[in-house]
Order: C-alpha cells, then structure tokens, then sequence
C-alpha cells in the first residue's frame, strides 16, 4: 500500500490526532500526537491490508531548536511489504509518552535503550531501567547538551593527549 | 619390596633400627621414587601428548618449544603452577578446600597398586584386584564433591553435584562390562585375568564373543564417563560451568586435578588392556627373563597408551552430552546392553563350556574389517576435502 | 459427619539458587550478563544484563564528518564490519543522492559475502565450542583466516575493514585477488560437507539442539527477531531478495528457510541449519559476481567535503545477523545530525527473557549461541 | 514395548555409532594434513611483514622528502592523532616543518589520511610489531629538525633518488581506487 493511503486511512481513523503527512522525503512519515500513538499503531497493526506486524525501529532524535524530542517509529509489514514511519513529538522539558509494549514486544528494549540515552520517559514500561550505561550515570548522552561528567566512580574520563595540538 | 627391605636389614647396613622403621623407609623412598619418575612423567606426558593429538586434529601445531618436540612442557607448567599463588577463597570451608585435591589424586594413585605392567611388575596382585580397583576410583568422586561443595561457589558447585551423579551412575554399565569379563576369567585378580588370556588376537577376550566385543566399548565409554572426559565432561564444562569444580582452585591444587585426570586416562587405557587386550602377553620368542619382562612392560604400555590416544582423539571429535541425556544414554542405553552382555556371555559359557575358538577368529576378523572399514573413510575424506598432506608427526 | 483433621503438608521448599552468567563467561561471545534464576539445572529465569561494550558508537557519529565516521561503523559489528560500512555508506548515499560505481557496487557485494562466510563461520563454529566440540571451532577459524587473508588483499585489513566508501569502495579488487577468492570457494566447498558430516550429523550433536528452544513465528514478529533466526522460524524474508539493495536482483540465489529438520520449527538446530546452508548460497553469490565483475571505476565522484541536503533515511542491510538498519539523520552540514544503528542482536537478545524459562542451564548456552548474539553488536 | 519404540532404540545406536565413526575418521585425517599454525615469530621461513600485500595497513609512516605540507591527512583524520606543525621563515618567505607527529596509540588504521595524501608520502606500512612499554613510546615523529616542504617539480624528478621516492609514494597511491578508473582496477582488468 503506498503510504499516502495509509496516511488518509489514519487520518480518516483518527482526525484530530494525525498531524501531518511528510510525503516529499525519502521515507514518507506520519505525525501522531503523542497522546495517540499507541491507538494509532495499534490501528496500523491490526488493519487486515496494513498489518504493520513489525516494530523495525524505535529511537527519537534530539531537536533543541523547536525544543522537543522526536520518537521516531519504524513500521514493517511483512505480509504486505510496505513501511511507514510515525513520529510523536515529545517536549524536551518533560519527555513523555505512552510504551509501545503493548503493541509489540520488541519495544520493550529499544525503548528502554531511548530512555537511557535520551532520557525519555515511556509510561507503563514494565521494566524501565538503564541498559547501555550504568545505573548511576549522569545525564543522558544522546541529548544534544549532554556534558560529560568529569569522572565516573572516582575514574577520570579524560585522556590526556600524547601529541599536543598544534596552534595554528 | 618386602623382600628387598629384608635383604637391606639383613646386609646389615643399618644396625639398631627395627626391622619395622626399615620397611617403612624403603616403602616412602619406592613410593616417592615412583611418584616422581614414573606417575608424573605419565601423567605430564600424557597431557603433552593430549595437546599435541589436539593440536594435529585442529589442524594447530601445539606445545612444541620446552625440550625436543615440546615433550617438556609438562615440566614447565608444572614449575609454574608450583610458583603461582595458592589462592583460598575467604568463604571456602578450608580444610575440604585444600583437601580435596589429595583425595582426588589419591583415589588415581592408588590404582597403580594392581596395574600389572608385566608378568611379575606388579606392586600387589591382590586376588580381589579389580574390586580393589573399581573400589579406588570411586573416591575420585568424594574429592570432586568436597572440592565442588567447599569452594563456595555456585559453578562449583553445581559441577560437583553433576560429577557425583555422573560417576556414580556410569559406575554400574562399567562394573557390569567388567564383570563379563570376571565370569570368563573367574577371578578377580588382575594377574589372573592376563593369565586367562594369551599373546595373539583371538586369545583376547575382547574377540572371545560378540558380547565381550560389545562390553568392551561399553566399558571404555563408561570409563570415559568415570574420568570426566568429552562427550562426557560435564562436571567441567568449560562453556557452560567455567570449570566446573575447579573454578576456584589454582596454582599446584589446581594442576594435582589435571594431574589426576591425565594419570586416570591412562589407568583406563591400563584397565582396558589388562581385561580385553591381553595384558603384557608376548609372543614366545625369547627365553631371557630381562628382554622377556621389558618386551612385556613395552607390550602393555602401548596397549594402555593406544586408549589413552583414542580417548584423546574422541575429545578432538566429539562434543558435550546434556546432563539429562547423559543418564538417560546410562541408564536406557547402556545399563540394558551391559546387561544384555553379562547375560549373553553366561550363556555363552554354558552352551560352549569349552571355548569357541572360530567365533574368536571370526570376531578378529570382524574387528579387521571394522578397521579396514575406518581408514577406507579417511580415505574418503583426504580424497573429498583434497588438503595439503604432511605425513610427518613431528612440526 | 467428623471432621477429618487434615495435617497440612507443605510442598518441600527449595530457593531458587541465582548464578551470575558473565561478563567474563566463556560462552557469553564478547561481554554479556545474565542473571540466571536457577532451580538445580532447570532455568527458571534468565535476565540479560548488556552495556558492557557499549561504546557510543551513535553518539560519535554526530561529532565526526561523513567520510570520517565510515572507520567508526566497523566497529558496531566487528565479525561482520562489511555489512556495517555498507548500511552507512547506503545511508550516506540515499541522503546526498551519490550513484555508486557499477563496479564498486560488484566489489561491494564479493567483500560483503566473504564477509558473510566469514561472520557464519564464527558462528557455527562458537555454537560447535559451546557445545563441546572444539574441534570444529577451530576448523572453522582456519577457514575464516584463509577468508581474512583475501581480506587483506582486497582491503589491507584483517577485521576492521573500512573498504566502503561513499560512492563506492576504496580499492579495487584485483584480478589475481578474484582469481584466489574462486580458488578459495572451490577449497571452501567440500570442506562445509566436511563440517556437516563432522558437526551437522553427528547425534550427540542433534540431540543437544533439536527441540531446544523452538522461536514462534509470532514470537519472532513481535520480538522483532531478523535474519537467519526469523528465517529459520519459517519465514521466508530476506533483505537481499525483498527489499533488493545493491546488485543482488541480478544474482541468482536462494533463501534457506527453516524446516523443523529434527524437531520443532525454529529450534535451535534449524538456527545452525540455516547458517551452513547460507554459506553455501554465498559461495553461489560469489562466484556468480566475480564472473559478473564489470570493468570501470570502482568509485564514483564525490566531493571530499560530503554535505548532503537536510532530510533523514532508513536503510536496511541484510547482515549475518540480520536486517541491520541505518536511520540517519543530515541536517546540511559536515557532519550527520543523529546516526542510529539497529542491530538484530539486540532484538533477539530481548527474547531471550522469554525462551529461558524452564530450559537447562547447557540449553542456554546452546540458545544463545543459536541466537548468534553478538556483544559489540547489542551494545554499539 | 511396541515395535516402533524397538526400532527407534536400535536406530538411535546405530545413528550415534554411525556419526560418531565418521566424524573420527574426519579428525583422523588431520593427523595426515598440514597444520595452519605460522610459528611466528621464529620459526616461519619468510618474515611476516614481507608476505603482506602493499594494500596492508600498519603502522603509518611519512617519507618527509615528498611531503608537500598540504595538511589534508590532519583534516581527515577522523580521531585527530596527527599533528602538523609548519612554520614560515620571515626572511626568506620558506615554509618548513617544525613538527610532523603521529599518535600511534590512537590512530585506528582506517587509511583515509593515505587516501587524501596527493603524493602518497603517508601511508600503511606493512609493520606491524608497535609493542613498547610506555604509550609515549608510541608517538611517532618524523620531524627531528627543521624540514622544507616538497615542491614537486614540473618536468618530474631528475635525481635519481628523489626518482625513486616519488615512484614508491606513486605505487602506493595507485593502489587507491579513483573516481577516474584509476587504480589497480583498470591496470589490470
């Protein structure tokens, strides 16, 4: 199905929630509020010509700018070879939004690996912790602004240079 | 030995000791000298030889620097695990801890009492040999179970729980193939079992019936089981539970398990030989008594060493059984067939009380065949996989 | 009626004992945890604990430039860098619209498929040590080197390929090179029918896999399992072939698929199964590419300062472990805005969870060697 | 016990027989084949570093005499371990190099730096042997004094020995491939 029809199919489904329509990228994408992207995968996944069987991605990309984060979704289908990419808008001061486990499994640890590296809180996670880095790690590093802590556990995190820089 | 205390005490060269401090004396001095020039030479050279067989198998060189062809490596490793650190964890019950490896060299130790090496090699002959022996190894698994419990930790323990139930219950498919073989011989004395048999082929009660053909694999793999040795070494299963019971051991209680382990490899090749293969017959060539007793102590050294190979080499080819497949391949497989032999082989020796010397030839016959068989296949495989060829065993 | 007392018997209780498997295990592939609920030798929960090679590998890619952060993708798979080069390079190209050599293209596709045996062989061959059996580990390893050696002589480096470059490769392969890769695969053939007669057949071997921890196709979907392990579910899906990328359409090659062989569908022995059988079909791709083998530049123009337009790709890459997907974003400058690398060890890693309950403590080692888990992978 | 169960039993020993015997004569007839291992380092009968193709990437090295001082390698590299250091001479408006190092420790062999070099005076080594006991000991430096800069000559190289250096930093770049169909592709194929 070409995505412009699964777009009209959403949005015919859910008027108010379905934002936009990117059609002119590489990867036609679909905006959903974030308050309804659990709805609307749902609908992606259990329509009988959509079938959206698949979780391929979860991640979010970091956009001080217009201060928000993006959740990206990356959606397969194997029965009927096509794919469609939903993004939810978060906003950076308090990152929200509703799990994506309940539609498909594999969210569970790539959501958890957004949480970690972005500090993006996935409500009704049911086990919502750390998985790259440490339990007591600083900051979440995939953030735009993330500093790094200057030690870690009394370890320096620093390297000193064996070649100095040239001043030019 | 006894006779040679006498003859120290008698020549008179220690007046005012008891004839008793003598005997002691001399057992301490033969026990050490055996210890150190010929169990541990045995032991290390068969670990060299087992990496240098798993090297050729792996298409690897192995230990080839320390002495010609790398024959000392042995020695080298055992100088450094004696230098290493002897570590005891602080949880560990220490007194298991440190002796369990004892426990476990011992029970292989003292099963070099009734080898007989040849016609009158042999520390004691003790008319209940092979009891005495079946006896000895089992305390193999008290070691392994006090190492297992006392070093307090988990892969270790789980190790030593496999090992006990691993041992004891191939204990039962390894007493029944011998016990074959015992109402053949009727005796149990390992000297006696040689006796029964004679220098040629057909005179093995490996080739005596089918049954005694069968027992004997059956037997091999029971003591591979015995030994801990691939397929069956669970106890250690270096991917599964790190080392097994020797996770926390090191430096010299550490090697004294592999110590162990090497020198048991070749007391089951000892076994194998003496109670299937003839033992030190030879053929009757020679009068002399000297060239007579070294041409048997050679005879049954190779005999022992050739299993001590194949054991190897089934460690080079084969992987890991499960532990529940393991019992299951015991108690299903292995149990009903030694049954089946120690059975067939009475029967046996009531129908043909007086032997049956063409079912010997033509067991040997088949065991030919089976041979012939086996390098046909690795001619198939060099032709197939067309590698380079090196014949030579040395690199 | 009297009322009959009944002495209450409680069930006999036992506590779970909890073993820490990793990170420094011998059969956890790189560095991995997991903490194992154990009752005896039954599992009753395994947890897998990953991070431990987390290396930024995404966070990198924002601070150096496009060509710059090619070397970096190698090490998001070590055992099959080619694959991840490819997925960047792809990436890269989708964005800044680069057409890639025809050649280069070829090129691309030998290196990726040698690379491909090279990362199976690694495979079967720990899944064989895993087992127990330590000699096919090694054969395995010897085959890989000769592998590596052809490496070197296509790109100069030995598991750290950096070969692709956007727009193409970065050398070009020889023909005495081509000429040695076909004499590699006419060695490299009746040595597979070697392994199989050695490993593949052997009993004890098939009784250790087959039944073991047999993946759902549903299981598979919602987990979001990939590659081989999806295909050995039964599902017969390969980026190669369905999402066609590169040259591949014009190559002729089929899909092993998993057949429940000895046991269940999708069991552990259907996982090695369809690794040996890929080996195979690569060997095909590679002969049929290197008679393919076009003459021409093997890199097309491309400027050395790449900036390509704003916008974002997903590109998927079939890898030895799966659909290896590259979601980049450029926000016009020198550098990518955010680089994301989804690997089919870390999806497969999150069924594990599931698949360990009541299995044995030698079937998950057995489960996680079928899975192909890869630490640098996982981590990134 | 029903017939099938019977069969199934023998079958299993049969099959586990069978395999096994096989796979012992495969493992058997590597005692016949030549092993893999290179005894390296002492025991092999060419030296490693010479059996490696000029493609190998080692340890960088710099021929100084044919650097031009272009600064293309510092720019890509894409984990900064070079550093260039070039210093113009007030009076005679002559640029020389005051430093040219290399951090070894952390340079990760991606060979883009040889691949930006137009004269190909940086490039992999097929050395490979870096083990030292300090990391500063891994600093390269190909600067001990003052150097010019290479200017490469219009007419070519007339000296015999700048001849050959040119023709060695010629030979590693042609194995690059180009945009242009240069490289080894077109050489040969």
């Amino acid at each position: 199905m070409e995505a412009r029809e699964i777009y009209n199919r959403l949005k015919r489904q859910f008027p108010e929630d379905v934002t936009t329509f990117d059609a002119e990228v590489m990867d036609p994408c679909i905006h959903v509020r974030a308050s309804a992207v659990v709805a609307a995968c749902t609908y992606l996944r259990d329509e009988p010509d959509m079938t959206f069987e698949v979780l391929s991605d979860l991640t979010a990309v970091d956009l001080p700018k217009d201060g928000k984060f993006q959740v990206v979704y990356h959606l397969y289908s194997y029965a009927h070879r096509h794919q469609i990419v939903v993004k939810a808008d978060v906003p950076r001061e308090a990152p929200r939004i509703q799990t994506m486990e309940s539609v498909w499994k594999a969210a569970n640890w790539m959501e958890r690996e957004v949480f970690d590296l972005f500090g993006i809180d996935f409500r009704g996670h049911s086990d919502l912790r750390r998985i790259m880095l440490p339990e007591d790690w600083v900051g979440h590093p995939l953030r735009k602004d993330y500093v790094e802590q200057e030690e870690y556990d009394g370890i320096s995190t620093q390297r000193e240079a064996l070649v100095p820089e040239v001043l030019r | 030995m006894q006779s040679l205390a006498d003859q120290i005490f008698e020549a008179g060269y220690l007046p005012g000791l008891s004839r008793e401090a003598v005997y002691a004396v001399v057992i301490v001095l033969v026990a050490f000298a055996v210890l150190s020039f010929f169990v541990a030479p045995l032991a290390g050279v068969t670990s060299w030889l087992e990496r240098r067989v798993w090297g050729r198998i792996q298409s690897r060189v192995g230990p080839n620097r320390v002495g010609p062809q790398g024959i000392l490596q042995w020695l080298a490793d055992g100088i450094k695990n004696l230098l290493k650190e002897d570590l005891i964890p602080a949880a560990a019950d220490r007194k298991l801890f440190a002796l369990a490896p004892y426990v476990v060299f011992m029970g292989f130790l003292a099963t070099f009492v009734v080898i007989p090496f040849g016609s009158r090699l042999v520390v004691a002959d003790l008319n209940i040999g092979l009891l005495y022996l079946l006896a000895v190894t089992s305390l193999v698994v008290v070691g392994i179970l006090m190492a297992g419990w006392s070093s307090n930790n988990k892969w270790s323990l789980l190790g030593g729980m496999r090992s006990a139930a691993q041992i004891v219950s191939y204990e039962i498919p390894a007493g029944l193939s011998v016990l074959t073989i015992v109402l053949l011989a009727g005796t149990l004395s390992m000297q006696g079992i040689i006796r029964q048999q004679g220098w040629a082929p057909w005179d093995w009660f490996l080739f005596h019936s089918p049954f005694t053909f069968i027992a004997f694999f059956l037997f091999f793999t029971a003591a591979l089981a015995e030994g801990n040795r691939t397929p069956f070494d669970i106890p250690e299963a270096e991917s599964e539970l790190v080392a097994g019971y020797v996770t926390e051991y090191s430096g010299m209680r550490f090697l004294f398990f592999f110590f162990a382990e090497w020198g048991n490899l070749y007391v089951i090749g000892a076994v194998a030989a003496t109670l299937f293969l003839g033992g030190w017959h030879v053929p009757p060539i020679t009068e002399n008594p000297f060239i007579k007793g070294g041409l048997e102590f050679v005879v049954f050294f190779l005999k022992a060493y050739l299993w001590v190979f194949v054991a190897m080499w089934v460690r080079g080819t084969l992987p890991r059984v499960r532990v529940d497949q393991l019992m299951s391949m015991c108690w299903k497989y292995m149990v009903p067939l030694a049954f089946m032999c120690l059975f067939g082989t009475a029967v046996w020796m009531v129908l043909w009380p007086g032997g049956t010397p063409w079912v010997s030839v033509l067991m040997f016959l088949i065991g030919v065949g089976i041979l012939g068989r086996f390098f046909w296949r690795v001619r198939y495989q060099i032709r197939h996989a067309k590698p380079e060829m090196y014949w030579n065993p040395f690199i | 009626m009297e009322e009959v007392t009944q002495t209450e018997i409680k069930p006999f209780h036992a506590e779970d004992m909890t073993i820490s498997v990793g990170p420094q295990h011998p059969s956890t592939h790189g560095v991995l945890r997991f903490v194992v609920k154990t009752d005896g030798e039954i599992i009753s929960e395994a947890i897998p604990d990953v991070g431990y090679l987390h290396r930024s590998i995404e966070k990198i890619g924002e601070k150096v430039t496009w060509h710059g952060y090619v070397p970096y993708t190698d090490r998001a798979d070590y055992l099959a860098a080619m694959f991840a080069n490819q997925g960047f390079c792809m990436a890269a190209e989708k964005l800044g619209g680069v057409e890639v050599a025809r050649r280069g293209e070829f090129c691309r596709v030998i290196a990726c498929e040698l690379n491909r045996i090279a990362s199976h062989l690694i495979s079967v061959g720990t899944f064989g040590q895993d087992i127990g059996a330590i000699t096919p580990f090694i054969h395995a390893l010897r085959e890989r080197e000769s592998i590596n050696n052809l490496m070197e002589e296509i790109c100069g480096a030995r598991l750290t390929y950096n070969y692709l470059r956007i727009g193409g490769v970065g050398y070009d392969i020889k023909d005495e090179t081509c000429h040695r890769i076909t004499q590699f695969l006419d060695h490299f053939e009746p040595i597979v029918d070697e392994y199989n007669r050695l490993l593949t057949n052997n009993k004890i071997f098939i009784e250790r896999l087959a039944n073991v921890a047999p993946i759902t196709r549903e299981d598979a979907l919602q987990y979001n399992i990939v590659g081989p392990n999806l295909r050995a579910c039964g599902v017969s899906w390969d980026i190669r072939r369905d999402i066609p990328y590169s040259v591949y359409p014009e190559l002729d090659f089929k899909i092993p698929v998993g057949t429940g062989e000895m046991g269940a569908l999708g069991d552990c022995y259907d996982r090695y199964l369809v690794r040996m059988q890929e080996m195979m079909e690569s060997c095909k791709i590679l002969r049929q590419s290197l008679k393919m083998l076009p003459k021409g530049p093997a890199i097309s123009k491309v400027p050395v300062k790449f900036k390509p337009p704003a916008g974002e790709a997903y590109v998927r890459v079939e890898a030895p472990r799966g659909d290896m997907g590259f979601y980049v974003v450029s926000d016009g400058s020198e550098y990518p805005y955010r680089v994301r690398i989804r690997t089919g060890s870390f999806t497969a890693m999150g069924l594990i969870h599931k698949l360990s309950r009541g299995i044995m403590v030698a079937d998950l080692i057995a489960l996680i060697a079928s899975l192909d888990v890869d630490a640098p992978e996982i981590d990134r | 016990m029903s017939m099938s169960a019977l069969t199934e039993y023998v079958n299993n020993i049969t099959e586990t027989v069978t395999s096994i015997f096989e796979g012992m004569a495969i493992t058997f007839s590597h005692f016949m084949r030549r092993p893999m291992t290179i005894q390296y380092p002492d025991r092999i009968p060419q030296q490693i570093q010479d059996t490696l193709p000029l493609r190998y990437r080692g340890i960088l090295e710099v021929d100084m005499d044919i650097c031009t001082g272009c600064l293309a390698c510092e720019r890509i590299c894409p984990i900064t371990c070079i550093a260039i250091g070039i210093e113009m001479n007030k009076e005679t408006k002559q640029r020389s190099f005051s430093q040219f190092d290399i951090d070894i420790c952390k340079c990760m062999y991606c060979g883009l730096c040889a691949e930006a070099c137009p004269t190909g005076s940086i490039r992999h080594s097929q050395e490979f042997e870096g083990a030292c006991y300090n990391p500063a000991g891994l600093v390269r430096h190909f600067v001990t004094e003052p150097a010019p800069l290479y200017k490469p000559k219009k007419g070519g190289e007339t000296e015999p020995n700048m001849i050959a250096k040119v023709e060695t930093g010629k030979k590693y770049m042609d194995e690059l491939a180009t945009p242009d169909g240069g490289g080894a592709g077109t050489e040969e194929g």
